[in-house]
């Protein structure tokens, strides 16, 4: 990568300010489905940086499983819960300022110490590693035990989740319980 | 013979521990052959063990008992320890000790505790025993502070009565401030000598290699023990309250034995006094004026036993102006026949007492003398002692001291003849008031008490009647001349031998003027007296009130360490700054405690803020110098 | 490798594995939810013994190289932390937990296990989600109120947030050494530059938050007290010590620079304050054992002050008493409805009720305490010389000071305990059953440790 | 300020703001998308580090991420809607019953 | 049986006696009680029979065991007897017995935990006393509290909860500091041997620079000056004595003060000698006050049990200042007073609980008379009450004289060099006999002389002591007067060990062959 501005640099600066829109509009924006559609923008602007980085895999990913799969999700949710309560009507915890402080400084920090933290390693650029094809070999060469570690925890994770759906069932026990303790 | 010292300290403990035990069940016969025959038993052998002496022409018999404790080069042994002197003191302790005992039969008879009186009384044999026949300074310290607990036990016989008990414990505390001086003077002495032991104390002074500031620090602060026992001033102030114990007790303990216990102290010590004149010079002022400012307030005390009481304290105080100019044979001496007197004395106010039901107050006596003939004879007689009237024990003995306090070439002084010779014109003047007030005169008694007024039985004033016979013949004895081996007599500074002549005649015009002036003064009960009171009202009322020393150890000493105890250690220091700032500390806790619980507020929002908050903290941090 | 030395070395790993397969597909088969509690026991005991025997065969290897590796500090980790789970299971079996429960904590096991033994980042990523994405579920299982769920979303937030941190640090570690491995991180350690330190002092930090140190400990608490007594118990001793010892291999033979020793420092002393003082006047007994275990973990971080060599063994020897004890208290605990046995009102005079259980929860009190001769105070002093010997005296001496602090709220259990009367109709029953046997169980290894410290330590 | 640096600097302001978010917005379901925010502000600067240094092992790291960020909804959705069943809101706020 | 094998059996006596309570039933308390009698009488019968064969004037350790516990840390369960521990071996095994016969008939409630509380206590102290390694010395040091934590907690008066963990509290946070030492200690034997060893014999060859030194010292000085109690650090005392059960309060006084003194004795000053003497001012200082501080609080109080707490606070004041006098005098007249006063304020301790019995009151107003009605009651109290007081031929004589004695010795030689103050506060010392007498004289006085107060004593219904009390009392008042006229027995078997003391604290001294 260059000093000078190039077509690249351009680039990542337009995407960059989109996702970084994106991430600033979820802050403001009071709709729940709203905020999950800047969301996604943002995750999009990414998916366009990895692959002009050369990540395609990782950009391709990054759609299917994020944008495709874990919003699809959430946007599901949010349409079930599709609650106009005091969470919708002030959008603000009362942390607002606090948190807004807290913003400027971990800005602050974060990117400072980024900007100025350069790695201390020599660049080596081999453009073709991740190709999709040397990607997956590489994979499924050192790295498959991942592979099958993700399956194990995608299955916990299923088995978590029907588990947690499952307590809905007992939803009469816990009225029972609630009554006991205001009687008490 | 070995064991005899032993079995001579042993009878009376045997007495104690079998009255103490076994006295109440087995009642009182058993008790008065425990309680009285062991005392006369124990003279027995106290004249066996004085024969003894004698055959050896006086050397000193030791009797080594056990090893009380062996530390690293130290060895501490009680051993007894028989020469002339503890020989008399023993024959003084136990032979006026067993009369008194007999006498207590008939005093305390029907006394709910009679057995345990006898159980306390041959307690206090014992350790006076202990403490005159002690060889080191240790176990006359046993023995010192063993009276202490017996007297302390017998001024609070009547313990129901809280005023008596208080009396019993202010004795015993005064007399514990002597016993700090006491320690530390033994102490002293002890980092110097190596030892304890007494004769080898006096040795080792004697040598003079022991610093002259060490022997006197050490010869004062031995007296100050002398003081507390011997109720010398400014610890003088129990001996008149001890009278609240049962008079025979004041007469054994409280005028003829352990209060001259110091007496014997510093005499004992006689060696490390002759290394101190400056220490010497204290005891003699001391002594002097203890004799003087006692006889002073003697002049206005109402109570019999009172006035009696700061009679023993000035006679005491002679005692002691005779130890200061270095004449330890006469104050033994005069030790020697005011034991003989004073218990007279002493038990023939018991026997007035007796015989008035228990009435104590002098103004309200009087015309005694034909109701109760052989006390009152008695008691002229030990009076005529006590004032120093030719032939009579204290005649001797007080006449002694008072050419010693003047010719002694080791701290003489005219001022101190001077006040000793007021002192004994005084002496003779309260102690004839005394006797006008008591029993003669006519009758202020009470009618209901005068109805009962009887002479005391058999065993009284049997008793009165040998201790009046010795109070004529103790002064016969030439005791300062028998100790003299031991006890040198200081040289004389006046080269004339007729000078003492002088000073006998004016001794004895001096008696005789007290008993002219009391005999005017009290007649026709104590009416001339009182009109010559009401002139020097402001002095009456200083010489009543005892010189105020009892109020000012109150207010000087006694409110001041309580308001201390109280305010400054119990309320400032424990509770307010100890205790304060722990329950600060449990209460800063709590309070932190609160405010974490707050911080825990329950809303995730605030604990992810507080996430940010330790990131944004560590990253600082970290980067801080990068 | 050959594929038996493969089976070997992840032994444990394997039979965690097929522990939760052989549950699922009875759960699948059966037509009813049923009670796991029989395999899933077998499972973490078989692991459990497996990862001892191999830890008493010296048994060392590299399955897969630079990722997961295998030795005798891992299998001895992995055997205390298996073998802790198994009151654990014990509990769970009073709450008549369903199968999901018995395997979720499987997974969690099977997380801890793979945490235990990476070589990688990734694998320490992976091991460290594993590890807590069931726990998520495992608090909102004990569902007896809403709390409990309340719970579990406030630790999944947090949790989440953790995951994050953890993973920058982890992207700049690779930025600053260009590599995921464990080694590379221990490179970092010792970087100068920007990258290095951040991405160490984010991944402490990550770590920090996953043992509950103030001021990343605030879920623990909630999720403590809203989560299933063994839930609670699996949480405060397993998770934590897995955290603590991958942390310890992770830094392995590698010191800490100033700076990090100074957060390290600062946080564990901070934590042991905050939690032993706000535990005071906690009135649950959960949440008092949760801000108890926001002090401990400030003390398991004390210990990784110390030179390397003697960190693994005290950081385990501490976890497994810390965590002995712990089970001790909880499986102690009288039965009842959940939030009743909860609050120590209900443990007023429990030692004329059930004297048995109360003198078993003092013990683990006094033993969380420090308190000789319990091992709770052998463990105290490991760490503390471990702290010393590195030259930190000043730190062991606040330290131990700070956990004088943590004394009162201890003795005050006991003295509800024993110095209060006995409730005339009290609400819960003295504890038996399932409970009853963890706690013989771990009355036994806390005599064991507690009398034959030596033999524990050099077991280590 | 090279391109590297510019997606770092965005990469972090992106983990900053997810963070903040979960601190400042007042909806369940946003906090939970301000946590996606934030794994994507690191999927950057791994990203970033992954290219400039050629390392394989990034970018299996970010597909990790990948998975996990679906397991961790999977999980996260379910508990939400059990608690907005119990309390009726998405305000967490109004969950508070666990403090002190 | 071999020698060796009978100290262990002496200390783990109460633990099999306490696994065999166990076994008996809740409904039995008779038997709770016999069985705890028992063992405790046995553990004296063994005690004495090891102090008769213990040989005096010879170095080192009689009857040694030493068996490796965590081997990897150097430590080991190594105990033994030698001159320092012996006597305060002997009065724990005395008291034991007595404590539990007091407690016949004043603890209904939860018999069986309370003796096994006893029991448990009794291990632990002597524990403590025994151990020659310090991690088992600290071990048994601190578990200590757990049984006295529950004795008062359960067993106390009414705000025995404040009381019991004001104990633990302010104790446990000497402990703390004191773990702080022996942890630096531990790491210090290691770098300077290069092996670990917490065996005392070895910590006492160790050099620290005297920074270190001071700095040790404190933590354990702190630890120590708790538990004696000395001023300022007793508030917890009196608390604690107060709310105390009898039987507490017995062991509280009788043993647990002294493992403070036992601590500078065996620890404090020998491990850190140059400390010890930069400190010496202080402590003296501190024992003086101590002696002064507590028996002008013991002169105000109205709660009897308060009298006797702070006159430990005061006793205890002239243990320490014959500790830090460090010549042979002062160190044997200690030991000497520790165990006089475990065995007096033990003895007056048991005789309020005999009174609060009776008339349910510790208020001295309540009371007065009562040797009109219980003479065999006052006999035993005015006898404890001569004790307490240091009256010769009892064994509080014996202390306080040698002690006063040494202190004065040493602060002798300082004078002459132009130190006055050590001598001035041996003095003053001397005037807390005084004091003394002040405060015990007029407890008697309020307790036992004047009018009739107690309603139960007015009633006639006041029991005097039963055989059980007096034999009780019997044993205590035989062993104060056995100590107060024979202690030369005691002197020789501890002697040898003493001069061990003196060489390690004051070498040049010692050199000189002045003791």
């Amino acid at each position: 990568m260059g000093v000078a501005v190039t077509i690249e640099t351009v680039f990542f600066g337009i995407f960059s300010l989109g996702a970084l829109a994106g991430a600033v509009a979820m802050f403001f924006l009071r709709h729940p489905m709203r905020v999950a559609l800047a969301l996604i923008g943002t995750m999009l602007s990414l998916a366009a940086i990895y692959a002009q980085l050369g990540l395609h895999v990782i950009a391709v990913f990054q759609v299917l499983i994020y944008v495709g799969a874990v919003m699809v999700f959430m946007i599901y949710a949010i349409m079930l819960l599709d609650v106009r309560d005091r969470s919708f009507t002030e959008r603000f915890s009362p942390l607002l300022v606090a948190g807004l402080a807290g913003l400027l400084l971990l800005v602050g920090v974060l990117v400072d110490g980024l900007l100025r933290g350069e790695p201390v390693v020599t660049p080596v650029i081999r453009e073709d590693v991740f190709s999709v094809g040397t990607f997956a070999a590489v994979f499924m060469d050192e790295f498959w035990v991942y592979f099958a570690l993700a399956a194990v925890l995608l299955l916990v994770a299923e088995i978590a989740a029907s588990a947690v759906i499952d307590i809905r069932r007992r939803g009469e026990d816990l009225a029972a319980a609630r009554r006991e303790k205001l009687d008490e | 013979m070995d064991g005899m010292l032993t079995l001579l300290v042993l009878l009376p403990l045997a007495g104690f521990l079998l009255n103490g035990l076994l006295g109440r069940r087995l009642g009182t016969g058993f008790v008065n052959v425990v309680g009285v025959g062991l005392p006369f038993l124990a003279f027995g052998v106290a004249l066996w063990a004085w024969r003894t002496l004698e055959a050896g022409d006086g050397a000193p018999i030791v009797e080594t008992v056990f090893t009380w404790a062996v530390v690293g080069e130290y060895s501490f042994e009680v051993a007894f320890y028989l020469d002339r002197l503890s020989a008399v003191m023993a024959l003084i302790v136990t032979g006026v000790g067993a009369l008194i005992h007999l006498y207590s039969i008939g005093y305390m008879k029907g006394d709910e505790g009679y057995a345990r009186y006898f159980a306390y009384l041959n307690l206090f044999l014992f350790f006076m025993l202990l403490l005159v026949l002690g060889r080191s300074l240790l176990v006359l310290f046993v023995g010192w502070e063993g009276v202490g607990l017996a007297s302390y036990l017998l001024i609070g016989f009547w313990f129901q009565d809280a005023a008596k008990a208080r009396a019993g414990r202010k004795a015993f505390i005064t007399n514990r401030v002597g016993d700090a001086g006491f320690l530390l003077g033994m102490f002293l002495v002890f980092t110097f000598a190596g030892t304890l032991e007494m004769d080898r104390i006096n040795e080792a002074f004697a040598a003079g290699l022991i610093p002259v500031g060490v022997a006197t620090a050490a010869g004062i602060l031995l007296f100050i023990g002398a003081t507390g026992k011997s109720a010398q001033i400014p610890l003088h102030v129990w001996l008149p309250d001890a009278m609240a114990g049962p008079t025979p007790v004041s007469a054994l303990i409280h005028a003829a034995t352990m209060v001259t216990a110091g007496v014997y102290l510093v005499a004992r010590l006689s060696g490390v006094y002759l290394e101190a004149p400056a220490a010497s010079t204290l005891i003699a002022v001391i002594g002097v004026l203890t004799a003087f400012l006692a006889a002073t307030i003697a002049l206005v005390q109402t109570d019999i036993k009172k006035v009696l009481a700061y009679s023993t304290i000035s006679q005491l105080g002679f005692m002691f102006l005779a130890l200061g100019v270095g004449a330890y044979g006469v104050a033994v001496f005069h030790l020697f026949t005011h034991a003989f007197f004073k218990a007279a004395l002493f038990l023939g106010a018991g026997s007035v007492i007796h015989a008035l039901n228990g009435e104590q107050d002098i103004r309200r006596m009087g015309g005694l003398a034909r109701r109760i003939p052989w006390t009152f004879g008695t008691f002229a007689i030990a009076t005529a002692a006590i004032a120093g009237l030719p032939p009579l024990a204290g005649f001797f003995s007080k006449d002694e001291i008072l050419w010693f306090a003047i010719a002694s070439g080791e701290g003489g002084a005219l001022w101190l003849w001077a006040l000793g010779s007021l002192t004994a014109l005084l002496t003779a003047l309260y102690m004839f008031r005394l006797l006008w007030l008591v029993f003669l005169g006519h009758s202020r008694m009470e009618p209901e008490t005068e109805r009962h007024v009887h002479e005391s039985p058999v065993t009284m004033t049997s008793v009165l009647v040998v201790l009046a016979a010795f109070s004529v013949i103790a002064g016969w004895f030439a005791l300062p001349q028998y100790l003299e081996p031991l006890l040198a007599l200081p040289e004389v500074r006046f080269a004339w031998g007729g000078w003492h002549l002088l000073q006998v005649i004016f001794a004895v015009l001096l008696a005789l003027l007290g008993l002219a002036g009391a005999a005017w003064l009290y007649r026709d009960g104590g009416r001339p007296a009182d009109e010559l009171w009401q002139r020097f009202r402001r002095l009456h009322r200083v010489l009543a009130g005892k010189y105020f020393v009892d109020e000012f150890y109150d207010r000087a000493l006694q409110r001041p360490w309580r308001w201390v105890s109280d305010r400054v250690f119990l309320r400032l220091g424990d509770r307010l700054l100890i205790d304060g700032s722990l329950h600060g500390l449990a209460a800063l806790a709590r309070w932190s405690a609160a405010a974490f619980a707050r911080v825990q507020s329950g809303s995730l929002h605030w604990y992810a803020w507080m996430t940010l908050f330790g990131l944004v903290a560590v990253l600082i941090w970290v980067w801080r110098y990068v | 490798m050959t594929p038996e030395g493969l089976l070997l070395a992840a032994l444990p790993e394997h039979l965690l594995l097929l522990g939760i397969l052989a549950i699922l597909v009875t759960d699948l088969v059966s037509s009813r939810p049923r009670d796991a509690f029989l395999p899933a026991l077998l499972t973490v005991l078989a692991a459990a013994l497996a990862a001892f025997w191999l830890h008493g065969t010296g048994h060392s290897a590299a399955p897969f190289p630079g990722h997961f590796s295998v030795d005798a500090d891992a299998f001895a980790a992995k055997a205390l932390l298996f073998g802790l789970a198994v009151p654990a299971l014990f509990l769970a079996r009073d709450e008549r937990h369903e199968s999901r429960f018995a395997m979720l904590l499987l997974a969690s096991l099977y997380g801890a296990g793979l945490l235990l033994s990476a070589d990688s980042l990734l694998m320490l990523f992976f091991g460290l989600e594993l590890l807590s994405l069931p726990l998520y579920a495992l608090v909102v299982l004990g569902f007896r109120r809403p709390e409990s769920a309340e719970a579990a979303l406030k630790y999944l937030v947090l949790g989440g947030v953790g995951t994050a941190v953890l993973l920058m640090g982890l992207s700049l570690t690779l930025g600053a050494t260009g590599g995921l491995m464990a080694a590379d991180f221990r490179t970092a350690l010792e970087g100068e530059d920007f990258l290095s330190r951040g991405a160490v002092v984010l991944v402490v930090a990550a770590f920090m938050l996953k043992a509950a140190v103030v001021p990343f400990h605030a879920w623990a608490p909630d999720a403590y007290e809203g989560a299933s007594v063994p839930a609670t118990a699996y949480m405060a001793t397993v998770v934590k010590g897995a955290v603590l010892l991958a942390l310890v291999r992770l830094f392995g033979e590698a010191g800490a620079a100033t700076e990090l020793l100074a957060v390290v420092v600062a946080l564990s002393l901070l934590s042991i304050v905050w939690g032993n003082l706000a535990a005071m006047r906690q009135e649950g007994f959960r949440r008092l054992i949760a801000y108890s275990s926001i002090a401990h973990a400030g003390y398991l971080f004390l210990a990784l002050l110390g030179p390397a060599e003697a960190r693994f063994e005290a950081v385990a020897f501490y976890v497994i008493v810390y965590g002995l004890t712990n089970l001790l208290a909880l499986a102690c605990l009288p039965r009842g409805e959940d939030w009743l046995r909860d609050r120590l009102d209900s443990l007023k005079g429990l030692y004329h009720r059930d004297p048995r259980s109360a003198i078993l929860i003092a013990v683990a009190m006094l033993s969380l305490a420090g308190i000789p001769p319990f091992p709770g105070f052998v463990a105290k002093f490991l760490v503390f010389r471990t702290v010393m010997e590195s030259g930190l005296v000043a730190v062991a001496v606040v330290g131990l000071v700070a956990s004088y602090l943590g004394i009162y709220l201890y003795l005050r259990v006991i003295r509800y305990m024993f110095m209060s009367p006995a409730e005339a109709h009290p609400k819960t029953r003295p504890a038996a059953g399932f409970a009853t046997a963890a706690a013989l169980m771990t009355l036994a290894a806390v005599l064991l440790v507690g009398i034959f410290p030596g033999v524990v330590l050099g077991w280590l | 300020m090279s391109d590297a640096n510019l997606l770092l600097a965005v990469s972090g302001m992106l983990f900053a703001l997810g963070l903040v978010g979960v601190v400042v917005r007042r909806n369940l379901l946003v906090m939970l998308m301000f946590l996606e925010l934030m794994l994507n502000g690191v999927l950057l600067s791994l990203a970033v580090f992954t290219q400039l240094l050629g390392a394989e092992a990034g970018a299996v790291l970010m597909f990790l991420v990948f998975v996990v960020a679906a397991a961790e909804i999977a999980i996260a959705v379910p508990i939400v809607l059990l608690l907005v069943r119990a309390g009726r809101t998405l305000d967490p706020g109004s969950y508070a019953g666990l403090k002190g | 049986m071999s020698e060796a094998s009978a100290l262990n059996l002496l200390l783990f006596l109460p633990v099999i006696g306490g696994a065999l309570l166990l076994l008996l039933p809740e409904r039995r308390p008779d038997l709770v009680r016999g069985l705890s009698m028992l063992v405790l009488s046995a553990q004296l019968v063994i005690a004495a029979w090891l102090y008769l064969q213990f040989e005096a004037g010879v170095s080192g350790l009689q009857f040694e065991t030493r068996i490796p516990w965590i081997a990897a840390w150097g430590v080991h369960y190594h105990i033994g007897l030698d001159g320092l521990n012996l006597l305060l071996v002997l009065l724990t095994a005395f008291l034991g017995p007595l404590v539990v016969a007091g407690a016949f008939t004043s603890i209904t409630k939860d018999v069986k935990l309370f003796h096994g509380m006893v029991l448990f206590l009794q291990f632990t102290m002597l524990g403590t006393f025994l151990a020659q390694d310090l991690f088992l010395f600290y071990v048994f040091w601190e578990a200590m509290l757990i049984p006295m934590f529950l004795i008062i907690g359960i067993w106390g008066g009414e705000r025995r909860i404040y009381a019991t963990l004001k104990f633990f509290l302010y104790t446990a946070f000497g402990s703390i500091l004191m773990l702080a030492a022996v942890v630096y200690l531990a790491f210090t034997v290691l770098s300077q041997d290069g092996t670990p060893s917490f065996a005392i014999a070895d910590l006492y060859l160790l050099e620290l620079s005297v920074p270190v030194q001071v700095l040790l010292l404190t933590g354990f000085a702190l630890s120590f000056a708790i538990k004696v109690p000395m001023v300022p650090l007793h508030t917890w005392l009196p608390d604690a004595h107060v709310e105390a059960p009898t039987a507490g309060s017995v062991i509280l006084a009788g043993v647990l003060l002294k493992m403070g003194t036992y601590g500078f004795l065996k620890l404090g000053f020998p491990l850190f000698p140059d400390a010890a003497q930069l400190a010496t001012p202080l402590i003296m200082t501190l024992a003086v006050v101590s002696i002064l501080y507590g028996a002008g609080l013991a002169l105000v109080q109205d709660d009897i049990k308060k009298i006797i707490a702070y006159s430990s606070v005061s006793h205890l004041g002239y243990v320490m200042l014959g500790l830090v006098s460090y010549n042979l005098l002062g160190v044997q007249g200690a030991i000497i007073q520790m165990v006089s006063h475990g065995l007096v304020a033990g003895g007056l301790f048991l005789m309020v609980g005999m009174i609060y019995e009776r008339c349910h009151s510790r208020d001295l107003g309540a009371y007065g008379g009562l040797a009109k009605v219980l003479p065999v009651y006052s006999v035993f109290f005015m006898l404890l009450t001569l004790a307490a007081i240091g009256l010769p031929t009892t064994s509080g004589f014996t202390g306080e004289f040698l002690v006063l004695l040494g202190a004065f010795h040493a602060a002798w030689p300082l004078y002459e060099q132009g130190l006055t103050y050590p001598l001035a506060l041996a003095s003053a010392a001397v005037l807390g006999i005084v004091l003394g007498a002040l405060y015990m004289l007029r407890l008697v006085r309020r307790l036992l002389f004047g009018g009739l107060q107690a309603p139960e004593a007015q009633g006639g219904t006041l029991r005097d002591l039963s055989l059980r009390e007096m034999g009780i009392l019997a044993a205590l008042v035989a062993a104060i007067f056995y100590i107060g006229l024979f202690p030369n027995d005691f002197l020789q078997k501890t002697e040898q060990a003493v001069i061990e003391y003196q060489e390690r604290v004051l070498p040049e001294r010692a050199a000189e062959g002045v003791r």
